[in-house]
């Protein structure tokens, strides 16, 4: 089983990614996720954390199957 | 009734509330109040003369933040209806990109709430502007400024 | 752009605001954030059904008095165009009573020159209800909660 | 020459006038006014004064060929 990993507007141009899957290996955290798929280390401060489509933060347990997304701060409206 | 739809081409907001009244659970002479509020893609900002943008976002959250962050101000202004649109894809200036309406008995919960769901959606709905300036080169707009 | 009318019969608020974008001095992509409200005539106050109603006004003042609360409002709020209608005469329940939308660059300050005008409106345009009852009853509308 | 008086609302029925004419003879207040249409000592605090259309109030100086309003609290929108 993995995690999906997805990243938007500009993060996904900095990442130079959209979309990555991860070999689910517990616990993992989503800090630690963000560690492994990015190389770098702390999630900056103005990085927004969605786990499984809603608001989440760095230090939430992940699980097999769930779909994680970070991106910068929303500028829709 | 809270109606959120996302508009992957362009959409008329006018046409969008007309449409919204003319169901059969909406009873115009229950509410009184109706507050609106409409977005609309300007053709400057930062100084820049901007000639169209791309409105990306997280398909699937952003329909649940959109109905989360209603059903949250709705706990607050508990007013009868709201409806909630918003544009997706390539837009050019002059498109509409958000209608926020909402229907109560009472005029200040209903500017309350319009006013609320409009601050709440900016905050946290998932959407990016990518903007093409008219020299041609893109840029991420960074922030929404606090209404 | 300030415009200010007065209608002896039944509106459409969704038309008037459509019909005043297609003006010549109208240029959509200039604004970004228009606020909007709508008032209707119920079919209930203070807890009893209303059947009609008839909305009296001082002829000539009320224009002129509209005028000036909405260049009072826009030397603190200063937004690009307002439109105010308002019904007169006799009224059925989910009439059209009132409009106030104006267009601005700001969110902010869109929606803080909607809700001052209507504000305003309610306070100094010179209006009176008359309801009348489902009993047949008559009586006056005392006054106007503030917003 | 004269002045307009106009009451509107539930005062209109109350002095059970829409529209007097008065002569005018100076000097008179709106407060004056009031006394000499309506028999009624001074303007109720909830009654509001307009002069030629804009809001004023008692103690206003009336010229030859104003127009008088006298009116409760509005109700419009």
């Amino acid at each position: 089983m993995s995690i999906k990993v997805l990243f938007f507007g500009s993060l996904k141009e900095q990442i130079n990614k959209a979309q990555v899957l991860v070999d689910y290996v517990e616990p993992l955290t989503a800090a630690q996720l963000w560690q492994q798929v990015t190389g770098k280390e702390a999630i900056p401060n103005t990085v927004r954390v969605a786990v499984n489509q809603s608001y989440s933060d760095a230090s939430t347990i992940l699980h097999e199957g769930d779909e994680v997304a970070f991106f910068p701060p929303v500028t829709g409206g | 009734m809270i109606q959120i739809k996302l508009h992957p081409h362009a959409f008329d907001p006018l046409q969008s509330i007309q449409t919204f009244q003319q169901q059969a659970e909406f009873r115009a002479a229950a509410y009184g109040a109706n507050a609106i509020f409409i977005g609309t893609m300007r053709d400057f900002n930062q100084g820049d003369d901007i000639v169209a943008m791309h409105l990306e976002h997280y398909a699937g959250m952003t329909e649940r933040q959109l109905q989360d962050l209603t059903e949250q101000v709705l706990t607050q202004y508990p007013v009868d209806h709201v409806l909630i649109e918003h544009r997706v894809g390539d837009i050019v200036p002059a498109d509409a990109i958000v209608v926020v309406a909402v229907w109560s008995a009472h005029r200040k919960l209903a500017f309350a709430a319009c006013r609320e769901l409009m601050e709440a959606l900016k905050r946290d709905a998932p959407f990016w502007k990518h903007e093409v300036l008219a020299d041609g080169s893109r840029r991420w707009v960074e922030h929404n400024t606090a209404g």
